[in-house]
């Protein structure tokens, strides 16, 4: 399916409601194929909500999302993922029953790719070894790129705070997707840990893959992001490159406040 | 010694393969040992539903139903086959969890559980209230002994070696489900049911193939039961048999396969010693599975496992 | 007889076994809305409840000091086995801690047998006297008991709930155990405290029961199922549509055996019961 | 590491006990015993088991059989068919008697006559359950057939006119059985069946079925029914002050039974075998002298009298040892043919005449019809 204008993500008068209360009000804006959007904004200003609301976890009340020109309101959370686009999240979730590893995790990435029957399963194991066999070189790869290859056995639990969050991300890189949701992903980093986690945004950015990123870190978005879009009490606040939102008042007055500085030191 | 601590399971399956030859067993012996497997078959495929997709049932024994009274009815009052009847029954459970899989699997624990024992209760009292049917309350009698190729499995040891071959295959392709991508699909979504949608996991799809899958181990586990009892009563198929399938998952050590089956084998062999103990028998059991559900939370197979590797030193991953 | 007072009678045979349900189901929300598990060693309780009172009468103790005695006794059995037995198995699955409950009712049912043995016991009524007759229906005074003794005690919970600091602070504690402990709740204790309520009322209602029925150390499992119904219809943590839903689900028992089918009246109990949990999953009398 | 080491220790202990199993010796005759000892019927397990152990203790003190002393092996079945079915083959298989007596319900019986036709074993069942001797030809009943307690009562309602029935049956085998020899004898006494209700028997309460049935104006009520659910009958009974006498099964033939019913006024009607009340009996009823020579035995052993369910067994060890006399071989199919081959037998639920169609072998005419007044067993006038 071909994407309008250039833009594969295309949000328009999403809107949605928590037992009357509105926490996404008429939001509406586009990514461009091939770039990495930022959404900032307070605490409670709706940013995993409209993440959730993209992603099927919590479908808005009102409103369309256009994937790659097709309007995944009313899909199920597997199917829109299915479609290409795949997601963090902002409180670590990894697979950790009957001692799944870090492995494990990325391989449920492919399962979109293999989607195992049970009778596949049961009867062709040779076709459903030879499958397995090439996810696994693929999520070793990615394993690699993120670098907890060596971790590639421990469980989830045994690592480290930041390679989790690695986890997460070779996780989402393994479902091949055109476009990646990301929820706060530095959050919880030190600072080595987050200039690491920058280059390797700018390696997946190169691979083609769009982003998303909501994020707290003002550092780590404006050496990123191609544009920026603030939310407020669930309204657009303001959007635009990442030099605009720093000078616009509203922005430094409703969040940026204090952090301004780290965004003029970038300019 | 690396390869004792991978291939442990084929002195197993040879141990089940020569007790015969060399215990020379009873009909008696041999009958406790088909009624085990016949459990296990149950356990394993509750297993597979409660300890790889966290799907709790509390009411797994009216598969366990459906099985032994579809064999029972066709082969006692309609001439079906043994392996014929066997087949429907699994294309019978199969359908029926199909079906009601959907709606009550998307309810969550205690409901969930609620659900179960409430579908089991359904089935037994539909056996009961269907007497011409099924014989009701009395029971189901006059059900022919297993035959495969027109040949009787009336003997003890045939039927022993027939079960515990179903026994194998039962584990075996468990264990293929459960180290494949459909197992893994599993796991992401007892760990974490939202997180599995977000990678393209169908979690309604998969939890109900889950179901279907113990749905027909506890058919065949009914069938097989039927056909060596001769008789069934709905007594042998209400919630306290499924209780006690949750009680072998526990004490056995839930979300194994093999932990599962070492279960049912335990307490099917127990009340072998607590018999003796008359009276005290009820407070006895209680105290083991308390005790093991506080002391050993992985179960008897956790023993297991920690005994083999104080025997088979640690080589490394 | 008329059919007016057919439909009298029903109602009475409905009640009767509903407000059995409605306590069972009660002392299972207590304990549920503090510690969010559900207990299945309930029945014990009962029958625990019924036997003791049954024996101390029988001894000779008045009836109103068995009463007490018998709660009493109750409620420090259920209070040992939290402190002993659930405390020790925080942070386990639900699968596990159901086990464990099946495993304290194996535990106590064979307690049971070593202590009354096999045979049923029957506990005299409370009260002697020949039973009202209300449009043609006979009333038993052991249901007037039954029921006031329920109303008696949602009216203590009630109190204990909204009106002391202790009940207060249990609350606190249902809604947020976390939040709670900050405030400088002791959890622990809240949790104490709703084993010992829900173990007395579980005793309770097998003693309000006994004189209407015959008691033996298996005829816990019944009513322990039955609660545990009449719970999830009215919502797993609601008391008072615990309490709607066991009288209901006495009333539609007893209305079906009258009006429609004896012979399938369990069948029609348990799939009422599967498609409120299909179609209402947070009880029939949720708001949302 | 400790509790490691005791784990593998019980485990071991476990498997060596499992293995060693009990030993017994080739001299006596092995006879086994299958008896409800926990599970809901095992209220009833106890009587039959101490019946069972007194007679074979009776008949060795008289010397034994043949020479040979008897041993009686029992085993509990849980009041679960499968279990029934498990222990019955123990019995066959691993300590191999000659014979076997016991169980308790129709399901259990279904299960063991499953095993004891399969591996052509004489076995002694009392319960509900109707021996059809082309399916079960192993099979023999000494409990009362369901139609001579319908029969029994259904003389005495003509002779009191009562032309009215009503039946309250438990859902299950009770319930089936006792509905179906109801309606088959109505016609031939007289007796209209004016509707039936259904109950649970854990139910607690059944004034809604009995209101219903109040409507159908019976002069009595029939409830095939056992035990506790019987006297709750009988209660509820008491609070519509539905003034009908009630006609239950004949399992309630046992003390239990007078102390459920202590503070019950309705009018109990029990079918029983006549070992409920020997001095009703002429003297010139053979059976008379059995029962009185037991129960005096039995009250000196267990400080209470013989009931329906102490006489079940007690034939039941009688008749096989009849049969092991008859025949003079221990061999299980030739003492099957002794067995039926027995007539005119007397024993304490009557006088058994097998025949190759009727492994029943007592007539209508050994049961009497009770009623109980001030807590005792009385004859209805």
């Amino acid at each position: 399916m071909m994407e309008k204008n250039g833009h594969i993500l295309t949000i328009s008068g999403v809107t949605k409601t928590f037992d009357g209360v509105r926490a996404l009000d008429d939001v509406s804006f586009s990514v461009r194929s091939g770039d990495i959007k930022a959404l900032i904004g307070p605490n409670g200003a709706g940013k995993t909500t409209l993440l959730n609301a993209v992603s099927g976890l919590n479908p808005p009340t009102k409103g369309s999302v256009l994937f790659e020109g097709r309007d995944v309101v009313g899909l199920r959370t597997d199917q829109i993922a299915s479609l290409g686009m795949s997601r963090t999240f902002q409180l670590i979730r990894l697979f950790t029953i009957n001692n799944a590893t870090v492995l494990d995790n990325v391989l449920l990435g492919a399962h979109m790719h293999l989607r195992p029957t049970l009778l596949e399963t049961v009867f062709l194991r040779g076709r459903i070894k030879r499958q397995e066999r090439e996810a696994t070189a693929k999520a070793m790869d990615l394993l690699k790129l993120v670098g907890i290859e060596k971790e590639a056995h421990a469980l989830p639990g045994e690592l480290s705070f930041g390679s989790q969050r690695l986890l997460e991300l070779a996780r989402a890189l393994m479902t091949g997707p055109r476009m990646l949701l990301l929820d706060e992903p530095a959050s919880g980093l030190n600072d080595a840990e987050v200039e690491e986690f920058t280059r390797l945004l700018m390696t997946i950015k190169q691979q083609g893959i769009t982003i998303l990123i909501v994020e707290h870190n003002m550092k780590l978005v404006m050496n990123i992001a191609d544009d920026i879009i603030v939310l407020d009490f669930g309204r657009k606040l303001a959007e635009g490159p990442p030099s605009a939102i720093c000078a616009n008042p509203d922005v430094i007055e409703a969040y940026l406040g204090a952090q301004s500085k780290e965004c003029g030191v970038t300019q | 010694m690396n390869a004792l601590k991978r291939y442990w399971w084929l002195i197993l399956l040879a141990a089940i393969a020569v007790y015969p030859v060399i215990g020379k067993p009873s009909p008696y012996r041999s009958g406790l040992l088909i009624f085990a497997g016949i459990y296990i078959i149950l356990a394993v495929g509750l297993d597979l539903l409660m300890g790889y997709t966290g799907q709790i049932s509390v009411g797994h024994a009216a598969f366990f139903a459906v099985g032994a009274y579809t064999s029972g009815i066709l082969t006692a009052k309609y001439g079906f086959s043994p392996a014929a009847a066997m087949g429907v029954g699994v294309v019978f459970s199969a359908t029926l969890a199909f079906l009601t899989g959907r709606p009550v699997l998307a309810l969550k624990e205690y409901y969930l559980a609620m659900a179960t024992l409430a579908f089991n209760e359904i089935v037994v009292t539909l056996i009961i209230g269907f007497e011409g049917l099924t014989g009701g309350a009395s029971g189901l009698r006059d059900i022919p002994p297993f035959t495969i190729f027109g040949f009787s499995l009336l003997n003890h040891l045939h039927y022993y070696y027939f079960v515990w071959t179903v026994v194998v295959l039962v584990i075996a392709s468990s264990i293929a489900v459960v180290r494949s991508p459909f197992g893994r699909a599993l796991i992401a979504i007892h760990s974490d049911e939202q997180a599995a949608r977000s990678f393209g996991v169908d979690c309604a799809k998969y939890k109900t193939r889950a179901y279907m899958l113990a749905a027909v181990y506890a058919s065949i586990a009914g069938s097989l039961f039927a056909h060596y009892m001769g008789f069934i009563a709905p007594d042998d198929f209400g919630i306290l048999t499924s209780i006690n399938l949750l009680v072998m998952l526990f004490l056995g050590g839930i979300g194994t396969i093999f932990g599962p089956a070492l279960g049912a084998l335990f307490l099917k062999l127990l009340p072998e010693i607590t018999y003796q103990f008359q009276d005290y028998e009820l407070l006895i059991n209680g105290i083991i599975l308390i005790v093991v559900l506080v002391f050993f939370p992985r179960g008897l197979f956790g023993i297991f496992t920690a005994l083999r590797n104080k025997i088979v030193p640690r080589m490394g991953k | 007889m008329s059919d007016i007072s057919h439909l009298v009678q029903f109602l009475f045979s409905g009640i009767t076994v509903g407000s059995v349900y409605a306590l069972i189901a009660v002392s299972l929300v207590i304990v549920y809305k503090v510690s969010q598990l559900i207990c299945f060693a309930q029945g014990e309780f009962f029958v625990f409840g019924a036997l003791t009172m049954t024996t101390l009468v029988s001894k000779g103790v008045p009836v109103p000091l068995a009463f007490f005695l018998s709660i009493i006794i109750a409620m420090a059995l259920g209070a040992l086995i939290q402190q002993v037995l659930i405390r020790p198995m925080k942070n386990t699955s639900v699968g596990a801690l159901i086990v464990m409950t099946i495993a304290i009712s194996l535990a106590l049912r064979g307690l049971a047998l070593l202590i009354w043995g096999r045979e049923s016991h029957v506990l005299p009524p409370f009260s002697r006297g020949e039973p009202i007759q209300v449009l043609g229906a006979a009333l038993q005074l052991q249901i007037l008991w039954i029921v006031g003794i329920t109303t008696v005690v949602l009216f203590l919970i009630w109190f204990f709930f909204e009106k002391t600091p202790a009940g207060i602070a249990m609350r606190a504690c249902a809604e947020n155990p976390y939040g709670a402990s900050l405030m400088g709740i002791n959890t622990q204790k809240t949790t104490l405290v709703a084993w010992a309520w829900g173990s007395g009322i579980g005793a309770l209602a097998g003693m309000a029961v006994a004189p209407m029925l015959f008691t033996q150390y298996t005829s816990g499992i019944m009513p322990m199922v039955k609660g545990f119904i009449a719970m999830s219809i009215g919502g797993l943590g609601s008391i008072v549509g615990s309490v709607i839903a066991g009288l209901l689900l006495g009333l539609v028992e007893s209305y079906t055996i009258g009006l429609i089918s004896s012979k399938f009246s369990d069948t029609i109990v348990f799939a009422l019961l599967m498609a409120v949990l299909v179609f209402r999953p947070n009880g029939l009398f949720s708001r949302s | 590491m400790k509790r490691f080491v005791f784990s593998v220790f019980v485990l071991m202990v476990f498997v060596a006990l499992v293995a060693a199993g009990p030993a017994w010796s080739k001299e006596p005759i092995k006879i086994g015993g299958i008896f409800s000892l926990t599970g809901y019927l095992s209220w009833l397990g106890e009587y039959k088991k101490k019946a069972a152990e007194l007679k074979v203790e009776m008949i060795n003190q008289a010397g034994g059989v043949n020479g040979q002393q008897l041993v009686l092996i029992s085993y509990d079945d849980n009041s679960s068919p499968e279990q029934a079915s498990k222990v019955a083959q123990r019995l066959i298989s691993k300590d191999q008697v000659v014979a076997m007596a016991g169980t308790a319900s129709v399901p259990l019986s279904g299960a063991v006559a499953s095993m004891a036709n399969r591996y052509k074993i004489p076995t002694i069942i009392n319960s509900g359950y109707a021996v059809d001797t082309s399916k079960d030809p192993y099979l023999f009943n000494t409990s009362h057939k369901t139609d001579f307690a319908v029969i029994t009562a259904y003389k005495v309602f003509q002779k009191k006119g009562i032309k009215k029935l009503a039946l309250l049956m438990p859902i299950g085998p009770l319930g089936e059985i006792g509905g179906t020899a109801a309606r088959k004898y109505a016609a031939e006494y007289g007796v209209t069946i004016v509707g039936e209700e259904k109950f649970d028997v854990k139910a607690a309460d059944v004034t809604a079925q009995l209101a219903k049935i109040r409507n159908m104006n019976p002069q009595a009520i029939f409830a095939f029914v056992t035990g506790e659910p019987a006297a709750l009958i009988g209660r509820n009974m008491d609070q519509l002050s539905f003034k009908v006498p009630l006609l239950v099964s004949h399992g309630n033939a046992n003390p239990g039974f007078l102390k459920l019913v202590s503070n019950v006024r309705t009018q109990m009607l029990v079918p029983s075998g006549k070992v409920m009340k020997p001095e009703a009996l002429p003297d010139s009823d053979p059976t008379k002298k059995v029962i009185v020579e037991f129960n005096k035995k039995h009250i000196a052993k267990y400080k209470e009298p013989a009931n329906y369910f102490s006489a079940e067994l007690a034939d039941a060890i009688d008749l096989i040892a009849e049969g092991l006399r008859t025949s003079g071989t221990t061999d299980p199919v030739k003492l099957r043919d002794a067995i039926e081959n027995i007539k005119g037998f007397v024993g304490m639920q009557g006088i058994y005449t097998f025949t190759p169609k009727d492994h029943h072998g007592t007539r209508p005419d050994d049961m009497i019809l009770l009623t109980v007044k001030a807590g005792k067993w009385e004859v209805p006038k």
